[in-house]
């Protein structure tokens, strides 16, 4: 078996999983166990990540993503159910046909117009590891988003932890 | 410029001042006001006279612009005037304004005595004879417009001087409308002139100058055809202000009326005014042989209609205006015919001995408070005066011989019989009968045989008018006898010679035959209405003879059922409902329309409110199918199909 | 990972890949009632374009901005984080409000 | 990063070390509702502490001198700013279209904050947070005025929409504040997504994150790659999110209406000038070679847009959700200045009107809805019913309120027309007259319902019943006079604003 | 009234000295001035004079009176103003003014755009401008009763006073939409605020006729601004730019739409009945008299005087619209119950007399139709001040519920005796001069079409003497025994306007030749073209 076709198992196999975990979100029945799919997702994306030679995404995929997100989102699950056995994750009124067909039109066009098109094409010059690569750019061309994304985390903070919090309602 | 001619303007300034002066300063003072007219009328009556005189010594042409106003409106190439123009015409016609005008006013003391509005009718007088004066003295067809529709004004005015009374307000509005419907070719025909000859006036010449237009109408500039209509429009005002068919039903309304008013303005003057516009432009009808013939049948067929309508008339007043009606078209007939100077000859006896039948009709309605003539009678023994003024006055109209009506009359008569057009002959000839019918009918029904019994007269309370009254009649009722003598037919310096149409005066030879038939015919008048009016000598009776020939006799009564066809035809059927149609369509139509598309907008701003359902993911669907809806059309068309229309269209 | 060599899986695969999760989230977003489902479909539109982005990094290397892409992809995590820490908030805010997260109740505006 | 850099950044750098301040005053002036003071449970009466006003007048005072601050030391900036400033890999561009964008930007959150001075009441113990997210997303405009580059453009757009998001959140007593936040977030998020996916498929294309390089990569290629086309439409679409655009504009009546008023202010002035800021920047940079495929799809959104709004407001009875659809609607007209742009031989002219307009619009909005909010205040209500009359009882806010409306309409001599008008010209010059009819058109009928608020006012009679009294704070009346100034002799004064937008115009196609 | 005429004699003493001023509302470097400003008071006073009333109390009844004096004051000067302008010229004419703009103004604005605060009068305006100050300063008397909202309303007044003026005196095309749209909205909140039963109906209409308009306009300078590339709105120089046949041809369309619907032309006239029944009585009188002038300015300055190729070309069209106006106003008069609906429509048809002078293209013709703009406005604004007087003694405009009432009200007849035979064009007053003109200068180039429009005059002593009779003359009906003639002021205002009508009428010379000084570029170009 040729690292080729290994490789490329590899990428079915994880792509497989990665759709299948993300159509869980949307079709289980139960929001927890469809949160548990997003977990999965994420996960596999993770995975996806370092297939792409990607180490510090796979870790950061995997810590925030994976981890800390999953953990909001099943908090708010819990915070927001109406009674305990309300978990249900089913689709809102109204809509009709036209989430699968908006979904899948999205879906086509996407194909029909990502596939065909000629990329930028550079070679990977294989890099022992990204993580230097990208901290040495975070700082010096990418210094101005990275000190921004501190205001934004503040910003997101603030306003997470006000409203967030309970207050006596006078 | 010799001394009366410098003085003219002293013929506009006086009348308007004595208007001016009453209404501002002695409007509550009756007597004086009144003097003031008079005293103004007396002023410009001897200045005309004046200029009368100087024309009869020699007949010349003399115009001016009037002071401030001789460039009334003057820019780049366009000058219109405001002047004074002498001719004998004009000299003539002046006197015969402020003479009547005159007469009228000091009857008038007597007979408005403890009227409402005394001064309002005095000042309305004293304008009138400014606004007739400024159209009779007009050099040129923009004074003559203005002067023109000022005693349209003044007639409005005056027909409405009783305006309490319904049928004064409704008779002073249709005569005005009506004449204004002549007008407005008048104005569109002066419009027609103004277009055709503007650029080619003799140097200096104001535009519309009549005088200077004179050889121009002929010159080749026009056409026949446009001759013809040019002549037809100005005729058309003519028509109108003249009661001419068929636009004459405004003046037997026109009688509401203060009677004296029917003596100045229907009768003497003012409609007089239209036989004065088609001689005063006659060059502009000689040219064109067809509106002659027009001019003519007009005349014909309107002094014909109104003499058989006069017969069978019962209200005092309407007999004499039939009468006007009948006389008018008679001069019109006469200046279709081409018997100009007769026409005009006409025009200036009508005015004495109308306004004299007017004001003895005045007088005995003074008297008797009616104008039913079937209410009247045997009135000679008690108005003695009165009586007589009017049988000089009936003579007169009636064409009697000797008097003032039968020397212009039968001028007319030959022109007719020089033309050899049988129809009109003979139409001469019933006009000459009828006309001695329904004068004499007038005369035998009022004054002879006894007082009608048909309302209680204490017939001792009958009694002749006092002398204000009397003095104008016996005037009036001198120059009905004599002044026809000005004229008398083939003499060298008659009127024929003064007032003449072309280069120089034709003598004509008397026409005996003409004569004979306009004698007989109105000799025939005169005894078929003694035979049926005067009760001593009656033989049949009137009312058998109605009886008899019913249709007749209600065509005639109902004046030929003009009114109604007017008032059916036009009045309601077509102009009210255009009217309507007018209001339905804006508020239908087009408001329909605007409202439609108000309301379409606010219910499309309904339907696509709604689409903002409130639910997020309703959004989002819009959001992801727009998008991809946006990305297929602009992938499939690309740059280069549909799409780029809506590109810049400079590129 | 993936050698020079790699020619069985390329770019287009994982393109097709980050369209299928792409699409799905669209899907999710716009057919489920629970708001916290709806987050995370908006999360997996983000790791979609992730894909695409470290894809790209990956396939069209360019030595002039490298690794743009993954940094970029970093940059979306943080900030997905932050957005559903918000979102999570507003939820549990509404909850209290109403006693609903059901995204067909939370209509009370409209038109 | 080098030390001039920072200089660069000293107006983001004041402003945000303000924010800093405020929050942490805030912390320190109301520690108790945290349970950071034993005893404190947290339960303090509101308006009675004491505290509380110390809180506000704290956050306030600090906010408007932080922001003052930070518009000193722009304009020492403009000075030094040549026509190209850019280092560290358009990260951080520093030209007079940013200045003339961060100006703004700066003015318009001084008004907003002046309008929060009293309305921070409402949020009651958090008034400083408040203050705080205001200079943050202000922070975050600025940066995205600033921005060339794909990464730091969507970090400072992201800072900026998740304190927005926070902002119209923030009344946790209103129900309709949450719904609102809830929506802006999903559709927000939505379009963060298609706008990330198109600058994902652009870098893909080009393998480059700086517009220019980006722009660079394009004009030497193939510039209708159908990949390349959905880039654009994806961007562009990302951004419609923030200007209010067709199909993106769903989200606009509904938080327009449920965002405390200074919040809603704040949205439709600065929130929406960031957003054209990044806009403009990215068509003129990266998609510039592609300006032939965004025109039309622009002047097609243009029309769209600008129907939609003026046709949803028509028979809208609450003033919030009418500015919101107004605000839909002066997008599109915005749109047809960026249609306009695309040409080359009018792109500096209609450049400089849509940077004209977006001040105008801005002033008179800011000046309307602090009529709106003190009317608001004294009414209880924002439905239009409830306003009746009230001209006669508060002449002057009326007055603004009334004067806010007849500019954005469009009615000369205001500044609104003077603005329209500017986008109108440089739309024909274009060769765009169709579209300026329909433009005209929409405008024209958009007086049917701006006019109905100022009949309102005026003519109908006042319900009956009583309210409170109308009690406007110097704040507001210094922000409604703010307003009014700028509504009414701009227009006579508006050859230097027109220039100084021609300048900043000018200023990005020079690069 | 003290206050009022001390206020007059100041402004005038400033006005009269000239001096050097800044030009009010420009606050840019001077391009050219001339060193007057007299325009520039004229147009702006009435912004001094609505800021004056904005500051004053309104506590009541007896605040009333200051801010009636302050509009009296701040119309009345201008109309001194104006009034010393045109007698100088009326002077001067012939001597100094042989045509050209007086009193000319120019200043930078927006030099990007080449914008420029750029006023003056000519043969043209200057007329448009007096009658502008004449008719507001009798808008403000005939207000002087007014109860209700008073501070508004005197404010309002005073803004549309602005925008009126300001448009009969631009040299700017942009200036000149600007100060076409400033009348918009104070009418439509005059109309909708002090209105009668039907006003909101009303309002609405009229701002959205107006509306469109206004929309046309727009495009068109917009269009014209750049087909001319003469890149800048001076109207002069407009006036002369080469434009492609087929562009000259849309832009003439796009401009008469825009004045058509002003004017207005038939089609377009829905309107103006309704805005003007429920319109106030002052605010009638100025938007019959003044605003409607504005379309047919518009249409003399610029349809022609920019296009006369196209203007040539759909000089048939223009005719159409004329003639079937003139005659469609008629008719719909004449069967109008409500009297000032009936002036309304007569609007209608009189201003299709200036239409019908546009359309003929003769100078004669285009005097006329000028002349009428001004003779028409003084007219109708007589009318409407007395349909306004009788209604506010009877309460009611009903033809037929009306009778006799000249009776009791003898002044009052009197005075609508002599506004109606103005309007019907009787000789002696001004309306007149400007048909003769109309008529004869049009049928130098229509003559069926005028033989038709002329038949309009026939049909206006139709429908006024009508009315008279029905109102005024007849027995008295028992409602009205107890009807009081007008008092001083009405009878002062009302003897003013048919002052100013009869002197226009017996003494036409000097405006007539003023207008054709005005209009010799306009006819030049006709001819030369």
């Amino acid at each position: 078996m040729s690292n080729d076709l290994l490789f490329a198992i590899t990428f079915y196999v994880l792509a497989a999983l990665t759709l299948g975990a993300g159509l869980g979100v949307v079709i289980l029945r139960n929001v927890v166990h469809a949160a548990v799919s997003l977990i999965a997702c994420f996960f596999f994306v993770a995975w996806v990540y370092l297939v792409l030679s990607a180490d510090l995404l796979w870790v950061a995929q995997l810590l925030i993503y994976a981890g800390a997100i999953p953990v909001l989102i099943v908090f708010a699950i819990m915070f927001t159910r109406r009674s305990m056995s309300d978990t249900s994750n089913a689709d809102s009124g109204g809509i009709g046909l036209w989430a699968p067909l908006v979904g899948a039109a999205v879906f086509g066009l996407l194909l029909a117009v990502l596939l065909p098109a000629t990329w930028f094409h550079g070679s990977w010059p294989n890099p022992p590891g990204t993580t230097a690569l990208i901290g040495n750019e975070l700082v010096s061309k990418y210094a101005v988003p990275f000190e921004l994304v501190s205001v934004l985390l503040l910003a997101a903070l603030i306003g997470a932890v006000i409203l967030a919090r309970r207050e006596d309602e006078s | 410029m010799p001394a009366p001619y410098t003085l003219m303007w002293l013929i506009l300034l006086l009348p308007l001042s004595a208007f001016a002066l009453m209404f501002a300063l002695t409007y509550e003072n009756k007597r004086t006001s009144a003097y003031i007219g008079i005293i103004a009328a007396a002023g410009a009556d001897i200045v005309s006279i004046w200029v009368l005189f100087a024309e009869l010594a020699k007949p010349q042409h003399w115009q001016y612009g009037l002071g401030i106003f001789s460039d009334f409106i003057q820019y780049a190439d366009i000058h219109f005037q405001l002047g004074i123009l002498a001719d004998p015409l004009a000299a003539m016609m002046s006197v015969v304004v402020c003479s009547v005008s005159f007469l009228i006013q000091v009857y008038s003391l007597e007979y408005m005595r403890g009227e409402e509005g005394y001064v309002r009718y005095f000042g309305f007088i004293s304008l009138f004879t400014f606004s007739m004066l400024l159209l009779v003295l007009s050099p040129n067809y923009f004074q003559t417009y203005i002067g023109w529709e000022l005693v349209g004004v003044c007639s409005y005015l005056l027909i409405g001087h009783y305006f309490k009374r319904p049928s004064a307000a409704a008779a002073a509005k249709k005569a005005f409308i009506v004449t204004r419907l002549g007008d407005f070719p008048f104005l569109v025909g002066i419009g027609y002139i103004f277009f055709r000859f503007h650029g080619h006036l003799a140097g200096g010449a104001a535009d519309l100058d009549f005088y200077a237009l004179k050889p121009l109408y002929a010159g080749g500039l026009v056409g026949s055809l446009g001759l013809f209509l040019m002549a037809m429009m100005v005729f058309s005002g003519a028509v109108g202000k003249s009661a001419q068919f068929p636009l004459h039903v405004w003046l037997p309304d026109a009688m509401e009326g203060p009677t004296p008013i029917s003596a100045l303005i229907h009768a003497a003057t003012m409609v007089a005014a239209g036989v004065y516009l088609v001689a005063r432009t006659y060059d502009l009808f000689a040219a064109s042989h067809q509106a002659l013939a027009v001019v003519a049948a007009i005349g014909a067929v309107t002094s014909l209609m109104a003499a058989i309508w006069a017969v069978a008339q019962d209200d005092i007043k309407r007999i004499v205006a039939y009468s006007t009606l009948s006389h008018l078209g008679l001069m019109m007939f006469g200046l279709g015919v081409g018997a100009y100077s007769a026409a005009v000859f006409h025009l200036f006896t009508h005015a004495w001995f109308k306004a004299l039948l007017f004001l003895g009709a005045g007088s005995v309605i003074h008297v008797l408070h009616t104008q039913d003539i079937w209410e009247m009678g045997g009135l000679w023994k008690r108005m003695r005066v009165t009586s007589w003024t009017m049988l000089i006055g009936a003579c007169s109209a009636a064409g009697i011989p000797l008097f003032a009506g039968f020397w212009s009359k039968d001028g007319i008569m030959a022109g007719v019989f020089a033309s050899q057009n049988p129809v009109f002959i003979v139409v001469a000839i019933l006009i000459s009968f009828f006309s001695a019918l329904y004068t004499f009918r007038l005369f035998f029904v009022v004054f002879t045989g006894e007082p009608a019994k048909r309302r209680a007269f204490d017939p001792k309370k009958i009694h002749e008018s006092s002398s204000p009254i009397l003095v104008p009649l016996v005037v009036l009722a001198v120059l009905a006898l004599l002044i026809g003598y000005v004229g008398l037919p083939g003499i060298k310096g008659s009127f024929t010679q003064f007032v003449f149409f072309g280069r120089n005066p034709v003598v004509e030879d008397v026409n005996y035959v003409a004569i004979g038939a306009s004698v007989v015919a109105g000799l025939l008048g005169l005894v078929t209405a003694g035979l049926f009016y005067w009760p001593a000598y009656a033989r049949f009776s009137a009312a058998d003879f109605n009886r008899r020939f019913a249709r007749v006799y209600d065509w005639s009564h109902n004046k030929g059922y003009f009114d109604e066809i007017y008032e059916a035809m036009f009045v309601r059927g077509v102009i009210v409902n255009l009217g309507r149609a007018a209001q339905w369509f804006d508020s239908h139509v087009i408001d329909g329309f605007v409202d439609g598309v108000a309301d379409g907008y606010r219910l499309l701003g309904d339907r696509v409110r709604r689409l903002q359902s409130g639910k997020v993911q309703g959004y989002a669907v819009g959001l992801f199918a727009a998008l991809v809806a946006i990305a297929v059309v602009a992938l499939i068309f690309g740059s280069s199909g549909p799409l780029a229309l809506v590109g810049g269209a400079a590129r | 990972m993936i050698g020079e060599g790699g020619s069985l899986i390329g770019l287009g695969h994982f393109l097709v890949l980050s369209a299928g999760l792409f699409s799905i989230g669209v899907y999710g977003l716009l057919s489920k009632r629970n708001a916290i489902t709806l987050l995370m479909c908006v999360e997996l539109m983000f790791n979609a374009t992730n894909i695409a982005l470290v894809a790209f990094a990956r396939f069209g290397y360019n030595s002039a901005q490298p690794l743009a892409g993954q940094a970029f992809a970093l940059f979306i995590i943080t900030i997905a984080a932050a957005e559903v820490a918000v979102a999570i908030a507003i939820l549990l805010l509404i909850y209290r409000l109403r006693g609903t997260i059901w995204v067909d109740e939370i209509d009370l505006m409209k038109w | 990063m080098s030390a001039s850099v920072l200089v660069d950044m000293i107006p983001e750098l004041i402003l945000l070390g303000t924010a800093l301040v405020v929050v942490l005053g805030g912390l320190v002036l109301e520690p108790n509702r945290f349970g950071l003071v034993p005893g404190g449970s947290g339960r303090t009466r509101a308006g009675a502490e004491p505290s509380s006003q110390t809180a506000r007048v704290f956050a306030s005072g600090a906010g408007l001198v932080g922001t003052v601050a930070s518009l000193i030391s722009l304009y020492f900036q403009v000075s030094r700013t040549g026509s190209e400033h850019d280092l560290l890999h358009g990260t951080f561009v520093l030209d007079h279209y940013a200045l003339y964008f961060k100006a703004i930007l700066l003015v318009f959150a001084l008004v907003t904050l002046l309008l929060a001075y009293r309305f921070s009441d409402h949020f009651r113990p958090n008034q400083s947070e408040f203050i705080g997210l205001v200079l943050l997303a202000t922070v975050g405009g600025m940066f995205m005025a600033s921005a060339r580059e794909m990464i730091e453009l969507y970090v400072a757009l992201e800072t900026l929409s998740i304190s927005l998001y926070v902002m119209v959140a923030f009344n946790k007593r209103e129900r309709l504040s949450s719904e609102a936040g809830f929506k802006y977030l999903v559709v927000g998020a939505a379009s963060s997504a298609v706008l990330l996916y198109g600058l994902a498929i652009l870098y893909g294309l080009t393998g480059r994150t700086d517009l220019n390089a980006v722009s660079q990569v394009i004009s030497s290629g193939h510039t209708s790659n159908p990949a390349l086309v959905l880039a654009v439409i994806f961007i562009i679409g990302g951004f419609s999110f923030k200007i209010a655009a067709v199909p993106f504009h769903q989200w606009v009546p509904d938080v327009y209406q449920g965002s405390p008023t200074p919040v809603t202010a704040f949205i439709s002035v600065s929130s929406k000038a960031a957003g054209y800021a990044l806009l403009i920047r990215v068509l003129t940079s990266a998609l510039g070679p592609m300006s032939h495929q965004w025109q039309i799809y622009l002047a097609v959104i243009a029309v769209v847009t600008m129907t939609v709004g003026n046709v949803s407001a028509l028979n809208q009875t609450r003033v919030k959700r009418l500015l919101g659809y107004s605000s839909i609607a002066h997008a599109g007209y915005i749109l047809t200045g960026l249609v306009a742009m695309a040409d080359p031989n009018t792109s500096r002219i209609a450049l400089g009107a849509v940077l004209f307009y977006i001040l105008v619009y801005g002033l008179t909005n800011l000046a309307g809805f602090g009529a709106v909010q003190a009317a608001e205040e004294a009414v209880g209500s924002d439905d239009l019913s409830a306003f009746a009359g009230f001209g006669h009882r508060a002449g002057g806010v009326s007055l603004v309120l009334a004067l806010a409306m007849l500019s954005l309409t469009g009615i000369p001599p205001l500044v609104g027309f003077l603005a329209k008008f500017f986008i109108f010209l440089a739309a024909v010059q274009a060769g765009y007259s169709w579209l300026v009819l329909v433009a005209v058109a929409n405008s024209a009928l958009s007086a049917v319902y701006y006019l109905r608020v100022v009949r309102t006012l005026y003519l109908e009679v006042e319900p009956a019943g009583g309210h409170r009294p109308v009690a406007v704070g110097p704040a507001m009346w210094t922000a409604l006079g703010v307003g009014v100034i700028s509504i009414l002799p701009l227009a006579v004064f508006a050859n230097g604003f027109v220039t100084g937008a021609q300048q900043a115009a000018s200023a990005i196609f020079s690069h | 009234m003290t206050l009022a005429l001390t206020m007059i004699q100041g402004v005038l003493a400033l006005a009269v000295q000239g001096g050097t001023g800044t030009g009010a509302g420009a606050g840019t470097t001077a391009a050219s001035t001339s060193g007057n400003f007299l325009i520039s008071l004229v147009v702006w006073l009435p912004l001094i004079g609505a800021l004056v009333i904005l500051a004053l109390p309104n506590r009541g009844e007896s605040d009333h009176g200051n801010i009636k004096n302050v509009a009296l004051a701040f119309t009345g000067a201008p109309l001194l103003i104006s009034l010393f302008a045109t007698w100088s010229t009326f002077t001067e004419m012939g001597v100094v003014f042989t045509g050209g703009y007086k009193y000319e103004e120019n200043y930078n604005w927006i030099g990007a755009f080449g914008a420029h605060y750029h006023v003056g009068v000519d043969g043209i305006s200057l007329p448009l401008m007096l009658l502008s100050t004449i008719l507001f300063f009798v808008a403000v008397l005939a207000s002087w009763n007014l109860k209700t909202r008073v501070k508004e309303y005197f404010f309002l007044i005073l803004i549309l006073d602005i925008g009126v003026t300001g448009v009969f005196t631009a040299m700017d095309l942009f200036l000149f939409f600007i100060f076409w749209e400033i009348e918009l909205i104070p009418m439509f909140l005059l109309i909708i605020l002090w209105g009668g039963p039907r006003r909101v109906y009303a309002a609405w209409k009229f701002l959205l006729f107006t509306i469109a308009a206004s929309a046309l306009l727009l495009v068109a300078i917009l269009v014209l601004y750049f087909k001319s590339g003469a890149g800048t709105f001076d109207m002069q120089t407009l006036a002369s730019a080469h434009l492609a046949p087929e562009v000259a041809a849309v832009l003439f369309w796009l401009f008469f739409l825009c004045f058509a619907i002003k004017l207005p032309a038939f089609g377009f006239h829905t309107w103006l009945p309704d805005a003007h029944v429920e319109a106030p009585t002052a605010v009638s009188v100025l938007l019959a008299g003044i605003l409607l002038k504005m379309g047919g300015y518009g249409m003399i300055r610029i349809c022609v005087g920019f296009f006369s190729t196209p203007a040539k070309t759909f000089s048939l069209a223009i005719l159409a619209f004329a003639v079937v106006g003139i005659l469609w106003g008629g008719f719909a008069a004449l069967v109008q119950d409500d009297m000032k609906r009936m002036v309304a429509y007569s609007s209608v048809s009189h201003m299709g007399f200036v239409l019908l002078g546009i359309s003929a293209l003769t100078p004669l013709a285009l005097n006329g139709a000028v002349f009428q703009l001004f003779a028409h406005g003084v007219i109708t604004g007589a009318l409407f001040l007395l349909v306004g007087l009788v209604y506010d003694r009877a309460h009611t405009r009903s033809i037929k519920e009306l009778g006799g009432l000249a009776q009791r009200t003898p002044y009052l007849a009197v005075a609508w005796v002599l506004a109606a035979f103005a309007s019907a064009g009787l000789p002696g007053f001004a309306g007149f001069i400007a048909e003769f003109e109309i008529f004869l200068g049009s049928f130098q180039a229509h003559h069926v079409g005028t033989f038709l429009a002329v038949f309009g005059v026939v049909l206006s002593a139709g429908y006024l003497l009508w009315m008279l009779e029905r109102v005024f003359f007849g027995p008295l009906k028992e409602a009205w025994t107890r009807l009081k003639d007008p008092g001083p002021l009405e009878l002062g205002y009302m003897v003013g306007m048919l002052t100013v009508i009869f002197l226009l009428g017996v003494a036409p010379k000097a405006l007539a030749q003023m207008i054709n000084y005005g209009l010799a570029p306009i006819t030049q170009k006709l001819s030369g073209g």
